[in-house]
């Protein structure tokens, strides 16, 4: 298939305005993740961490501007590259730390890991390491909206590497056929694992959820504010009652496929890494806008980014602290009670 | 009709086929509680092509009888985001043999959230589903595979061989927090027995004594319990006194009440119409010979169904499945008479 | 979604013609298509047949239509449906009706029956009861055909409730993306069991493979002469290497799901039916064209019927005179020796 | 280095790692028959995650060492149709819990195609995947579900403990003409072992004696069968004789070998990294218990993995898997030490 065209026909500089509140506050989200996953890989590099983890270094955007168009009480589901979405949906520092190192305080009591987060208390029905299943869990949660006249709305984050799964075709057929009110997030890094994913995927991204009927738009995913106007309107029309929508963002992650992954060249080059980094980073973007467009300082900037390293720093501390589970839990939650 | 021991009187008796059990505690558990829904092929209208669930689109409409498109992976795993949200799914697998296309759904997410999760998730839904052969419906249309899931943990499985136990087995299944696998074997559908007049429900893990004996225990699951007391009875007249004990859920599984009959005949035959190999008896088998090793006078001996895919011929089928007569002649082999 | 429209546009009737020789060798294949299903209705209805069996009566344009448009090398697929498909690519009628039977002279030896016959040697790969199985079987094929250059195309045929299976996008993707040479033929007799399809399908049927960039038509399915020129055109791409090609058909099944599908009033309406036989029925369709506009006799064309009504007769006599398998072929082909 | 009883002798062998045993069988086969091929995710240039196949594609290419989309039931589904017609597919299934998504192909079509087909059509092709817990994956990426493939008659299932025997095993696999599941312990990959330089297969359904003894028989499969050797030396240490009984295969399993230990030494253990409940260790017990009965002095033990979904945290997946500690330990009861 044919690479996307990075700067999509329409995009229209006017359309993603933004309250300076508002552009502040994801930009900090932005800072969050990016500080959060950078300590992760270098607990996995000091050997800190059991397993591995996935990192969404350089996909903050999306993650951060669709979760800003939700209000708390709606949901999303996410995948094996999970951080910045639980965060972005309001999951705490420390807690996330202390799961992935399999620590108690952790948000599964260190039973779930880096990939099986989960904090219903923030609407985030969990992250799922099974390619696609997320899209499965967003769609029954949309099907409870509905039924019991909730008006949540479900988001399902995954990468375009979910495409391969024929469980997204079954459930975009029913979301559409019985207009469930479900946005699926298509998180298109380019890459599905070690390969790209024009090697992988027939066609356009975008036909596949059109043949549906299903509304979707194709955007690039760097810059924050494109990300959430146009969540925010399908978000609209979603929780409305007109159907699923679509949203793919194209984007890009800076690391590996996981922690583990260093040396990368046989699939990708340094020099397309290198682009990405300086050319579209989304926390530059947003950076760039705020102090061009929006008069904000450097200095407050700095602030931001200071604070939440203290905040990163902190929760690392906690989660460092915290005791790992009692043995005996082992044996507990296998059944509800 | 069968001997139950939890039976109340029989004035409070109505007769009902094995089918009506099942619609009544459908029924029943649907008016209780408006989070109950039924969702899969043909299911409404149609009431399912063994006509199980007719009539209740009538009352209960299409919100919560809910057809769907040939798509076993895509509404189970509707079923299971929903679950994880608020309602009370029946997912209603048409043939056991379809299981398979739902299996990521069931074992990789239901089974696992509530654990993966630290117990905060809860995944209340049950699979409705079909086991056996002789309707002459070949390799694809016959199977019986509930060893597959009495393999997985977080996973219960319930497969009744009476009316009585139908009912209050779905109905404690619908009840229940923890994802439920239910089996009904296709060919009892219209198998008379005596249901009570009041409320009642079975619960799991509580195996239920068919016939008391002292010679030997037969052991038997699902349509094998009916095979199960054909043989007794057979066995009644040449002397030999057998106990037929049913353990209703092969998971929660009461090992106890397995055990203590073996301890009580020390010959022990158990009789499952899955495969044979790996299959439903290994573990059975396995359990008592452990749990009553130094009451034992003789070897367990093992009937699963035979060991090949279920072939179409009807001379060809019928010695797939254990009969009475095999297990009247290892009853007498074991017993030496 | 919408209803198909019947007369698709463009419909040219010149594009059409056929030889006299292959309009009577397609009308010769439906009529024999046509009679042996009516026997084997009649041998359900007299309890003479084991199991069910899904009657093709009313579609048999297009596994006749297609199958002339193939090479006897030429691998099909086919479904629960299928004896259609089974007799257009070349099977015998008695060697069909001793499968049916659970006679050992059956294409299967007795073990497949009605749903599973497989007929190597005329390219038949088998019939598969599960849905959308037939369209795995045929891209394998197809893998097959290019990897070892065999120049051969692969076809399956399938209903239009296949497309309900995510299996199938994961199909279609890859034979896009790897040039497979596969057509696939959806036969959209409007129905999935007892749900009309349009309660079963968002948006367009056609949409689904043109997302993966498939060449596709979609056309009537009930003049034999447009199905051959269709499939031909596209059967002449694929083998060319152009990739796969998906073909709808828009048809109907004069019976019920299958032979003990009788009282149908709750899904469809007796007009329906009455519509369908009397204004498009492929044999009749045919027949006018013959004797219409290239002066074949009625006598002619009776004389076929008569001759395929002794065929018909004469394999049904075979197989009712042959022996079942040996009760010790039970244990046989479990595995390749 | 494992004591191995099909052992040449020393001069001919090298030490290579069970990685690099499955790299050469597979090269070899690749070299001697060009109609089998690989295909999978990631499998071609990243050699998948594991690297075990890393180098093949140099001398394959990519028509041999197909890279696919993320759609393990669509190229599942590929393999089984062209290994009906003439390939010989290795189809890898990244993680043992992936195979979910397979089931459905591997189950109804690869497992029973031959007999259906009455013995026309055969399905000869390897399903490579892996099992085991311990790198702390969480409870979807460290599964062992081979149990549920040895329950289903048509499939063969091997699960090698060496280098030795995972080079053999994988040469017989690749030449059986039946459907084989191949499960490679993904903690084993760098274990090292002596192999000889000639070529060698080693036939399907024998079991290896990898330690003799006379106390007390441990059986174990795959990874416990290292746990076991050192269960064995620990029980050297306090005077007890321990034989070490590998099946290799759990189907076809040779009973012969393993109730003849038994009838040896009077005691047995049976260790298994699949879930206890009705899995592996379920089977063997039976079939022990039943052949050797007259012979046991003691209850067959079993160890299986503890019956929850494996946990992320080490203190807690540690537990689940059975150690050398508590295999002694149980020795020492059954022994009576
Ligand atoms: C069903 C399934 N198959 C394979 C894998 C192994 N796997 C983990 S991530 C991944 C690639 C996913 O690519 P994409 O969906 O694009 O997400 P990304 O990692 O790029 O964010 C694969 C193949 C899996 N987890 N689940
Ligand atoms: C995976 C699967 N689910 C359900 C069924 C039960 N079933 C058999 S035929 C059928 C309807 C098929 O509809 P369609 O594909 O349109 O074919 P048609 O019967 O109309 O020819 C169903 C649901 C099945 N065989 N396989
Ligand atoms: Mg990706
Ligand atoms: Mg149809």
């Amino acid at each position: 298939m044919s690479e996307p065209k990075m700067e999509p026909a329409g995009r229209n500089e006017k359309s993603f305005e933004v309250s300076l509140k508002r552009a502040l506050r994801m930009y900090r989200q932005m800072v969050r993740i990016r500080h959060f996953e950078e300590r992760v890989d270098n607990l996995y590099k000091t050997a800190q961490m059991p397993g591995l983890a996935h990192l969404y270094i350089g996909e903050e955007a999306i993650a951060v501007g669709v979760c800003e168009a939700l209000g708390k009480a709606d949901y999303i589901s996410s995948t094996h590259r999970g951080h910045g979405h639980c965060l972005a949906k309001g999951a705490l520092v420390g807690r996330m730390f202390a799961e992935l190192l399999g620590k108690k305080p952790g948000y599964c009591g260190g039973k779930g890991g880096s990939m099986h987060i989960a904090d219903p208390d923030s609407g985030n029905l969990g992250a799922d390491a099974i390619v696609g299943a997320s899209a499965g869990v967003a769609t029954g949660a949309a099907f409870t909206s509905k039924k019991l006249g909730l008006g949540k709305v479900a988001v399902a984050f995954f990468g375009e590497g979910a495409l391969g799964q024929g469980l997204l075709y079954e459930l975009m057929n029913m979301a559409a056929l019985w207009k469930l009110p479900v946005l699926y997030v298509c998180e298109n890094n380019m890459y599905n694992e070690y390969t790209r994913y024009t090697e992988t995927t027939a066609g356009q991204l975008e036909d596949r959820p059109l043949a549906f009927g299903i509304q979707t738009k194709r955007i690039g995913g760097q810059d924050v504010r494109e990300v959430y106007r146009t969540a925010e309107e399908l978000v609209k029309d979603v929780r409305a009652g007109q159907g699923p929508a679509f949203l793919i963002c194209d984007t890009y992650r800076y690391y590996g496929h996981h922690v583990g992954d260093i040396n990368r060249s046989y699939y990708r080059s340094k020099e397309e890494e290198g682009m990405w980094k300086k050319e579209r980073d989304p926390i530059r973007i947003l950076g760039a806008w705020l102090t061009d467009t929006k008069n904000v300082s450097p200095e407050t900037l700095s602030k931001i980014d200071k604070e939440v390293r203290e905040e990163i720093e902190s929760g690392l501390e906690f989660a460092k602290n915290a005791p790992y589970p009692d043995p005996t839990e082992v044996n507990a939650n296998v059944y509800a009670e | 009709m069968f001997m139950q021991n939890n039976q109340v009187n029989d004035e409070n008796m109505r007769e009902i086929s094995f089918a009506e059990a099942i619609r009544e505690a459908l029924a029943e558990e649907m008016r209780r509680d408006p989070t109950v829904y039924i969702m899969g092929e043909d299911v409404a209208e149609a009431g399912t092509p063994f006509k199980v669930l007719l009539g209740l689109v009538d009352e209960f409409g299409t919100e919560r009888v809910v057809d769907t498109p040939i798509s076993e992976a895509g509404f189970s795993a509707i079923g299971v985001g929903s679950a994880m949200t608020g309602m009370r799914p029946v997912i209603d697998i048409m043939f056991g043999d379809f299981l398979p296309l739902a299996m990521e759904q069931i074992v990789n997410r239901a089974a696992k959230i509530h654990y993966m999760s630290g117990g905060k998730l809860r995944v209340p839904i049950v699979f409705r589903t079909t086991l056996g052969a002789g309707r002459r419906s070949a390799a694809q249309h016959s199977q019986s595979l509930h060893a597959w899931f009495s393999h997985i943990p977080g996973l219960k499985v319930a497969i009744p061989s009476t009316p009585y136990d139908a009912k209050g087995l779905w109905k404690t299944a619908i009840r229940d927090d923890s994802p439920v696998i239910f089996f009904e074997d296709k060919m009892m559908y219209s198998l008379k027995g005596l249901v009570p007049d009041e409320e009642y429900t079975i619960p799991f893990g509580l195996a239920d004594i068919k016939r008391s004996g002292k010679d030997i225990t037969l052991v038997a699951t699902s349509s094998m319990v009916q095979v199960a007391l054909d043989a007794a009875k057979k066995l009644e007249e040449i002397g030999l006194s057998a106990e037929v004990v049913d353990p209703r859920t092969t998971w929660p599984l009461d090992k106890k009440t397995l055990i203590a009959s073996a301890k009580k005949t020390g010959r022990v035959i158990v009789i499952d119409e899955g495969y044979e190999q790996y299959g439903v008896t290994a573990e059975l088998a396995a359990v008592i010979a452990e749990g009553a090793f130094y009451y034992l006078d003789a070897p367990v001996r093992r009937f699963g169904a035979m060991d090949v895919p279920v072939p179409f011929s009807p001379v060809l089928e019928d010695q797939t499945i254990p009969s009475a007569e095999q297990i009247v002649e290892a009853a007498k082999d074991l017993c030496a008479v």
